[in-house]
């Protein structure tokens, strides 16, 4: 690699940076040009992209040595970003889908008096993912991966006038630090193991001793990686921030919660595969995790009727997909799916974003219906990217979905043997699953009659337009990249094992799954609406508890959040003021009580003194003629 | 004016006070005294700037590769008992004392809130400035000692005088606490000289000579070093020692507040640094897996304690509590990393702590109250004061870019090497420290704004943002690009693990060969009370090893 | 010459505990002139003629009489309070007789061996005169500086002060 | 032996103040009156019969001694003394009321030990020198006992348990310490005269001269003494303690009877004693002038003894005029004679003897 | 010849007393006697030690102890009057405002 390689790449994090000051800057005064500045630099960053994508040879990566961070006592750390296959990949998803959605905000926050605030947020979180994906080292993957945390904060509680929306967000932040916690620990072993950071020494270090004593050190820090990816990624244990973050506008949940920040963790694996590849039983609690979560998101996505807390969940189950390709052992397949999955749920999200823009900031699926004749480009994506997410055969989402269950039962990794006829037909359940609640969405939104009190309408141009690009790439995304994808990532994440090519027939054949899922979906929420009245009555209890998500922010709540409170009072009440301050004003209060015992002693009776003075003179008398004998 | 012979030092430490007295003569020159202080606070932010100038030239001829002792002074003060004035700078103590000489223009301007007794003040500000820089370049023993106790009187009146209702209590507690252990520590110097004198016959307080010559068994050792350790424990707010911290921050002014915990905290790390652990390496290596224990319980204590106050002012006391157990866990771990890391963050505490306390002090000027439940929703008022709050929030719970994250990291990475499992409890501090920072922030910048109470806030006026801005700037240039400031520690951290490592060999030699007679011989001397104790004989026998 | 050593011992010893038991200060006063003349009387026997006789003046006739002004004058009543308790009175004693119990013996062990000196001095007012002016001018002349203080101090304590 | 001389010896001192000092009495009596112009006391008759034959010769006796008079009242007053009733008054110890009286006799008996009543003689092979106790200190014995005579004074004084005693007791007491101070530097500056502090040693150093003229002051030395004498005895001028007219009888006022004739006694013995020493001192006590008498016979001793008597005598009947011619002085003029006057002349007296002494 | 320990002892059995006099009794005279009698008992012990060194320097010692008990006495004797005058008492016991 050259050394101080294509200043280019330092380019691409630039432009979002000083996008974001100066619309904060701008901003100030003239509201509406912030939309547009912030616009401008991601787009600019997205075009380096494409152009280093196309000037870069087969085989090469870039390499750019900013600056040396620091270096202390032989541990010195550069500023670097590496640019291959994969962060071409992930360069292009963020800088791609992230210009769309500014368009899409420029529209959609037009009359929020602090946009100017939201879009440098918006340019900041830009700058902090290019951080993380470009990063030549953990430690600037890890700055990345804070500075995200940070802007999906802010973000979150930007309407910060409404407490709740502000508790969300420093809810998110903290479940994320908690990963962070965990993805410290992973760095600090592997520090403390091969004094680097940098990914290609890491690579060349772990190729070398692989020895069997370094495997449970591999096996820990692959777990501690992944708790750090669970945070960021919203898996099983710290996943509960994902739905809150809805509290956000639209297009942050959009671009932070649907297309970049959660797949941060895949890309992470991704990167660190070789690490990982060492480590089975690590991929297996990952591919076990993931199933498990994807069933418990789509289980609670079924009764939710909040539009965008649907696809909070629907998003948590995709990633509980590419966890379990990831923990298969089959990257490619993991990012394909990411690749998709940004289409399209950016796509589906959006569309709430223009459905609750038309319906004035209505968010409660029971108050629509029959948008369809209202607002029909909306509803056409959306119902094009609902396909694409169920998994019907042309379209993008089908080929990811079917590639992940094929790696599924393909088990590269050989600790997933036992537990494979288990996780397959979990998988199997949550895609239908997955294609059942989508289409009651869509039913739910578009279909029937118009049940709100507001008049909708149809989406300005400025949000139509993007909706439409990612329903395109939703629909051709998956053959184009079905093919191309697993040759282009080959040097980074190996080659993948060769499968057929199948024909339509067999395509639709093999999507059976998905288009049993829109039919039930279909036939429950059309014409016979009854039937999931009666179905929720059958099974009562169970529908209570998918409603309230499975009860895990009061769990966690009761287990983690309340008792720390009470120790901290207990400490600062007893421990603090009790104790530590009891003993030092104890000290005091001897020293007063012993100095009122010394005053009883001066009576003022000239006797007594006498009687002391004869008693010394006696004592002295005696040391004196007895000590010379004893 | 060649500079390679200018004083800097001594130029450094008595213009303070020079500036003191003359502010102290001011009504004498000027009898109509200015009735608001403008003319003494503009005196004393001159002699502030004039004193920050001055170490800013020095810090240009700090040469940053050489690792012993620069732009040294050396003077006989007290020949008879061998105490010299003898001051320098080496890479350990340059950026606290650039960190003192930054801060004091802030907190002098910050000083506007202050309105008796102005002058005072001021005063009190400079002798303290004095006091501060001189323990941080004071090399003899004796002289650090009558720095190290000068700093508690200004600090006493600027509490005692200045500060809230309970400042009497507050400020007598934190005297007494402090003076309790540096008098432990008088007395550990003695000895050490007395057992310097006994092997060498002649009397001094260079620390250099007593830590090269002084051969001290593993028992006095220890005794010695748990006296240091007990003095800047103390003074360092270490877990058990650290209740004097909160009331003394409570208490006192914005400008006091600042001092005490951008500069007075560090003196305690500062002396493990520069006194008890080369002076008593082996004894060193015993205490750190303790002290480091009480480090990591510090952390999270004081971030668990921190998250139950509802007074802003205790709230962040607390939080320096946990920010220091950082700082002594990175130097306990005592390798090339996590030492750096723990006085770069010494450093970032100052910065990032000395602005949340000047930030709170500007809610104090307007609404005279400390408690959080009388804030709610500022940020649409206040919007600029809510930008600042929020970056030096963020530089407080380490976030990257920001100056906390180097040296967390460097701390955490560096002493995961020697404490493991205690490094990953101190973790869980960087994720408490998030909870109560960000609780904090959102109880009085976010939520509903009440009009009644806080309807007639002012947002920061130019004064006030003349005292963020440089801290603004020094937390993010510490963060993007710290390697100036580490590459000037380097050389002399080096020098000073190898010095404490040849030591600590020294010692086990001296230890093993002629000690142990040495101790049979005390014991002896105990058992027959025999007045005169012989120590004639010994050294020459230790001449013999040393030589 | 034994004989009459203790006769006087025992007056002065029976003085001695009336001066301390006795109620009436007047009666202890008197006990103390009894003492003051045996002790003289020892002087005498010791040869001390000189300092029996200036015994005598100074102590029987001075110092005794200035008591015995004070006693009058002050018509002092009866010891009214009840006597010390009985543990004061008790522990008194015991720290008498411990004071007796060390020192006498010490008295013994320490004088006992010295033998009586050949010499066999004579107090006469000549000898005791030629000292007390050779050797010990300065003290003699010291000795009234002190006396002339404690003149001018009595006088100062007792001058009633008239309110002006 | 030796007992026996002493015995004797103590058997004549004694007579000889018994005697002095009754005779004084008696003179107090006959003197005054004759002063005064009236006859004295000659009531006390001596007519004594009795018809009882045995005690006929007796009687006869009686009547012829008491045409002299004298033994008759001594007699007669012993007699009264003895007879009356002894009244102590309520208030005060019995015993401490006894003590005053023997307390203020006791040392002026004491005194008349150190005097040399005649010259020494042989006799029988024995060489007596009639002087009772030759104590080393001498003439400081007398002073000694001077300062004890103030106990017997203040005592009485206060047991006389009233105001005016306690006021007489404290005045007599008071008087006497001051003039003693006169007394012991005027003794001094005749002890520095005569170089000896034993009273025989003196009166032989007045052999050839009498001591009132050995040196130019020694006439002053006489004259302080002779005054101090008469304060001492609180008589003459001097005699404020007891008989101011508010002082009733001054201390003595509540004794009657034996106690009071012990007073009465002690006061003449005291008259006596100050004039044997005046006389011993200055006017060369047993020497006649001009007449050098041998050595050691007893008859020289005995003339020796009587010629001192005379002397003695003289300066009683002297002492007993100036009482009953001069003035009672007041309180501040004895102060004032006693400290302003007195003790310089005194001071000075004694630094002149000691300079002549020296040079 | 009466040896001196005889002396010695009667001394210091007479400065017990003394001792113990002083500590018993509540009158400030009495007292002052018993201390009076104390140095009588020194002053014994003293006139028998220079009987039995043979030189005259006891005796001079005994000299300069009465010259100071002499100005003593004045001296105390004033105070016990000054004190009676304010404490109407002569006990030691009343005269105890020096005290707390």
């Amino acid at each position: 690699m050259e050394q101080n390689g294509v200043t280019a790449l330092g380019y691409i994090p630039l432009f979002p940076l000083i996008g974001s000051v100066l619309a904060f800057i701008i901003g100030r005064s003239k509201r509406d040009a912030a939309g547009w500045i912030a616009t401008l630099a991601s787009a600019m960053a997205f075009a380096v992209v494409v152009a280093l994508v196309m000037a870069m040879p087969e085989e090469a990566e870039y390499y750019y040595r900013a600056f040396t961070w620091f270096s202390v006592g032989g541990f010195t750390l550069d500023f670097a970003f590496r640019f291959d296959h994969l962060t071409a990949v992930m360069c292009l998803v963020v800088t791609g889908i992230g210009s769309l959605i500014h368009l899409y905000s420029v529209a959609y926050m037009a009359e929020d008096e602090g946009r100017h605030r939201f879009f440098a947020y918006l340019n900041l979180f830009m700058f902090s993912m290019l951080l993380l994906v470009l990063g030549a080292n953990l430690l600037v993957l890890f700055v990345g991966w804070e500075g995200v945390g940070l802007c999906s904060y802010l973000l979150i509680g930007f309407w910060f006038k409404n407490l709740s929306y502000a508790g969300a967000g420093r809810k998110a932040f903290v479940v994320n630090r908690i990963g962070d916690a965990g993805f410290l620990f992973g760095m600090f072993m592997l520090y403390r193991q091969f004094d680097t950071l940098d990914f290609a020494e890491l690579a060349q270090a772990i190729s070398v001793n692989a020895s069997p004593e370094l495997l449970p050190l591999y096996f820990v820090v692959a777990l501690c990686l992944f708790v750090g990816a669970t945070g960021k990624s919203a898996q099983i244990p710290l996943f509960v921030w994902l739905p809150d973050a809805m509290a956000g506008p639209t297009p942050v949940s959009a671009l932070i919660h649907a297309a970049t920040m959660v797949t941060a963790g895949v890309y992470m694996m991704a990167r660190l595969n070789f690490l990982f590849d060492l480590a089975p039983q690590a991929q297996a609690i990952v591919a076990i995790v993931a199933v498990f979560t994807a069933m418990v998101a789509a289980l609670t996505a079924l009764t939710q009727n909040d539009i965008k807390k649907v696809l909070a969940y629907s998003t948590v189950s995709q990633l509980g997909f590419m966890f379990m390709a990831a923990g298969a052992g089959v990257y490619w397949v993991a990012v394909f799916h990411l690749v998709t999955h940004a289409f399209f749920k950016a796509c589906l999200f959006l569309g709430a974003g223009s459905v609750i823009h038309g319906c004035h900031h209505e968010q409660d699926m029971r108050h629509m219906g029959g948008l369809w004749s209202k607002m029909p480009i909306t509803a056409a994506t959306y119902g094009i990217s609902t396909l694409a997410i169920a998994g019907i055969y042309p379209l993008s989402g089908y080929f990811s979905k079917h590639a992940i269950l094929a790696a599924l039962e393909g088990g590269h990794n050989p600790a997933l043997e036992g537990l494979l006829e288990l996780l397959v037909p979990m998988a199997s359940v949550t895609a239908f699953l997955t294609a059942f609640y989508m289409t009651r969405s869509f039913a739910m939104t578009f279909l029937g009659s118009y049940r709100g009190h507001a008049h909708p309408h149809e989406s300005p141009l400025r949000m139509t337009a993007p909706l439409i690009v990612l329903a395109g790439l939703a629909l051709v995304g998956g053959l184009w990249l079905g093919g191309t994808l697993p040759h282009y990532l080959a040097p980074v994440l190996g080659s993948p094992a060769e499968h057929g090519h199948e024909s339509i027939i067999e395509g639709l054949m093999h999507s059976w799954i998905g288009i049993a899922g829109i039919g039930v979906g279909l036939l429950c929420y059309t014409s016979l609406s009854q039937i999931p009245a009666t179905i929720y009555r059958v099974i009562g209890p169970l529908s209570t508890l998918s409603l309230n998500k499975f009860y895990f922010d009061e769990l966690y709540a009761a287990v983690v959040v309340k008792p720390l409170e009470a120790i901290a009072r207990v400490l600062f009440r007893v421990v603090d003021q009790g104790m530590i301050d009891g003993a030092v004003n104890g000290t005091a209060a001897v020293v007063d009580v012993s100095g009122e015992v010394a005053r009883s002693t001066q009576t003022g009776q000239v006797r007594h003194y006498a009687f002391f003075m004869f008693v010394a003179a006696l004592l002295m008398l005696f040391l004196f003629v007895f000590a010379g004998r004893v | 004016m060649n500079f390679d012979t200018f004083p800097f030092l001594s130029s450094l430490v008595f213009l303070p006070l020079v500036g003191a007295l003359v502010l102290y003569l001011l009504p004498f020159f000027r009898p109509d005294h200015d009735e608001h202080g403008t003319l003494s606070r503009g005196f004393a932010l001159f002699v502030s700037l004039v004193v920050f100038a001055i170490s800013l030239l020095m810090l240009t001829h700090f040469d940053a590769a050489d690792s012993g002792y620069q732009f040294s002074e050396r003077a006989d003060w007290i020949p008879y008992f061998g105490i010299s004035y003898f001051v320098g700078l080496d890479g350990i103590s340059v950026w606290l004392v650039l960190l003192t000489t930054f801060l004091m223009p802030l907190v002098v301007i910050a000083s506007a809130s202050v309105h008796k007794k102005i002058r005072g003040y001021l005063a009190s500000m400079l002798v303290l400035e004095t006091a501060m820089i001189g323990t941080l370049v004071a090399l003899d023993v004796f002289l650090f000692y009558v720095f190290w106790e000068l700093m508690l009187a200004p600090m006493y009146f600027i509490i005692g005088i200045w500060g809230g209702k309970r400042r009497i209590y507050a400020t007598l507690k934190f005297v007494l606490y402090t003076v309790v252990g540096s008098l432990l520590m008088l007395v550990a110097i003695f000895y050490v000289v007395w057992r310097f004198y006994e092997q060498q016959g002649h009397l001094t307080f260079l620390l250099d000579e007593l830590q090269m010559y002084t051969n001290l068994t593993r028992k006095e050792e220890l005794w010695m070093f748990a006296a240091f350790a007990l003095a800047f424990g103390i003074k360092v707010p270490l877990f058990p020692f650290h209740t004097w911290l909160p009331d003394a921050h409570v208490e006192a002014p914005t400008g006091g507040s600042v001092v005490l915990a951008g500069v007075l905290l560090k003196m305690g790390l500062y002396g493990y640094i520069r006194f008890a652990y080369p002076l008593f390496p082996r004894a060193a290596d015993a205490f750190a897996p303790y002290i480091a224990t009480l480090a990591v319980i510090g952390i999270v204590y004081g971030a668990l304690v921190a998250w139950a106050q509802s007074d802003i002012k205790k709230l962040v006391a607390y939080s320096s509590v946990s920010h220091l157990g950082y700082c002594v866990l990175g130097f306990v771990a005592f390798n090339a990393v996590a030492t750096s890391g723990a006085m770069y963050q010494m450093l970032n505490h100052g910065i990032s702590t000395g602005a949340l306390f000047l930030l709170v002090g500007v809610l104090y000027d307007r609404k005279h109250t400390r408690l959080m439940a009388d804030y709610g929703g500022l940020a649409a008022k206040v919007p600029l004061f809510a930008f600042l709050f929020l970056v030096f929030t963020l530089s407080s719970i380490a976030l990257p870019l920001t100056n906390g994250f180097i040296g967390e990291f460097l701390i955490l990475t560096g002493s995961f090497k020697t404490f493991p499992v205690l490094t990953v409890i101190g973790t869980t501090g960087v994720v408490l420290g998030a909870v109560y920072m960000l609780t904090l922030y959102m109880k009085t910048m976010y939520g509903e704004l009440d009009e009644g109470k806080n309807g007639d806030l002012t947002d920061v006026n130019g004064r006030e943002l003349a005292t963020f801005l440089p801290l603004l700037v020094m937390v993010f240039w510490m963060g993007i690009y710290p390697q100036p400031f580490l590459s000037r520690m380097e050389p002399t951290l080096n020098a000073y693990f190898s010095a404490v490592a040849e030591r600590r060999a020294a010692l086990n030699v001296y230890e093993n060969d002629v000690a142990p007679s040495q101790d049979i011989v005390l014991e002896r001397e105990h058992q027959q009370a025999r007045p005169v104790r012989e120590s004639a004989a010994q050294p020459n026998l230790n001449r013999a090893v040393e030589g | 010459m034994t004989a009459l050593f203790f006769l006087v011992a025992l007056v002065l010893l029976i003085s001695a505990v009336g001066v301390v038991a006795s109620r009436n200060a007047i009666h202890s006063a008197l006990f103390l002139v009894g003492n003051l003349m045996s002790v003289a009387v020892m002087f005498a026997m010791l040869n001390a003629h000189f300092l029996a006789v200036v015994q005598v003046i100074v102590y029987a006739g001075a110092i005794m009489v200035l008591v015995l002004f004070v006693l009058m004058l002050l018509n002092i009543k009866l010891e009214n309070q009840p006597a010390l308790g009985k543990l004061v009175i008790g522990l008194a004693g015991l720290g008498g007789l411990a004071f007796l119990w060390m020192m006498v013996p010490l008295l013994q062990r320490s004088f006992a061996a010295i033998p009586q000196s050949a010499v066999d001095v004579q107090g006469s007012v000549r000898e005791v005169g030629k000292l007390l002016y050779t050797q010990y001018v300065f003290p003699f002349e010291a000795a009234s500086l002190l006396i002339m203080a404690a003149v001018v101090g009595a006088v100062m304590l007792a001058k009633r002060r008239y309110r002006a | 032996m030796e007992i026996v001389i002493l015995l004797i010896k103590v058997f004549v001192v004694f007579n000889v103040i018994m005697g002095l000092a009754s005779i004084c009495t008696w003179v107090e009596r006959k003197g005054s009156a004759l002063i005064q112009d009236r006859i004295g006391a000659n009531r006390a008759g001596a007519f004594v019969e009795t018809d009882v034959f045995l005690l006929k010769p007796v009687a006869f006796v009686v009547r012829w001694l008491g045409i002299l008079g004298v033994i008759n009242t001594l007699l007669c007053d012993a007699v009264k003394a003895i007879f009356k009733e002894d009244f102590v008054p309520e208030g005060t110890s019995q015993f401490m009321h006894c003590l005053a009286p023997f307390m203020a006799v006791l040392p002026v008996f004491v005194s008349f030990a150190i005097l040399p009543l005649a010259p020494d003689f042989e006799v029988m092979g024995y060489h007596i020198r009639p002087q009772l106790a030759t104590i080393d200190a001498g003439v400081l014995f007398l002073l000694a006992m001077g300062s004890i005579a103030v106990y017997g004074v203040a005592l009485a004084g206060w047991t006389g348990n009233n105001k005016f005693s306690l006021l007489g007791g404290l005045r007599a007491s008071a008087q006497m310490i001051s003039y003693e101070l006169a007394m012991g530097l005027s003794i001094v500056s005749v002890i520095v005269m005569y170089g000896t502090l034993d009273l025989f040693e003196m009166v032989k150093a007045q052999s050839s001269v009498w001591g009132i003229f050995q040196s130019p002051t020694a006439w002053l030395s006489f004259i302080i003494l002779f005054i101090v004498g008469m304060a001492e005895t609180k008589r003459g001028p001097f005699d404020l303690p007891e008989s101011e007219s508010e002082l009733v009888a001054g201390y003595f006022t509540e004794y009657s009877g034996m106690k009071f004739l012990v007073f009465w006694l002690g006061e003449f013995a005291e008259i006596a004693l100050f004039s044997a020493i005046i006389v011993l001192l200055f006017f060369g006590g047993w020497n006649i002038p001009f007449v050098q008498l041998p050595e050691g016979a007893w008859w020289a001793a005995l003339i020796g003894h009587l010629v001192l008597m005379t002397k003695i005598m003289f300066f009683c009947i002297l002492q007993i005029v100036i009482r009953w011619t001069l003035p009672r002085f007041r309180y501040d003029q004895l102060m004032n004679l006693g400290w302003k006057i007195l003790l310089p002349i005194a001071m000075v007296n004694l630094m002149i003897v000691a300079a002549l002494k020296v040079f | 010849m009466v040896p001196v320990t005889y002396y010695l002892t009667l001394s210091a059995l007479m400065f017990t007393l003394g001792i113990v006099g002083v500590v018993i009794r509540r009158n400030a005279i009495v007292v002052f006697m018993c201390i009076e009698l104390m140095l009588n008992a020194v002053n014994l012990s003293f006139v028998a030690l220079s009987r039995l060194v043979g030189n005259l320097d006891g005796q001079i010692a005994v000299f300069f102890v009465m010259v100071v008990a002499a100005a003593e006495a004045a001296v105390g004797l004033a105070i016990i009057i000054s004190l009676f005058r304010s404490a109407k008492s002569v006990e030691t016991s009343d005269a105890n405002q020096l005290n707390g």
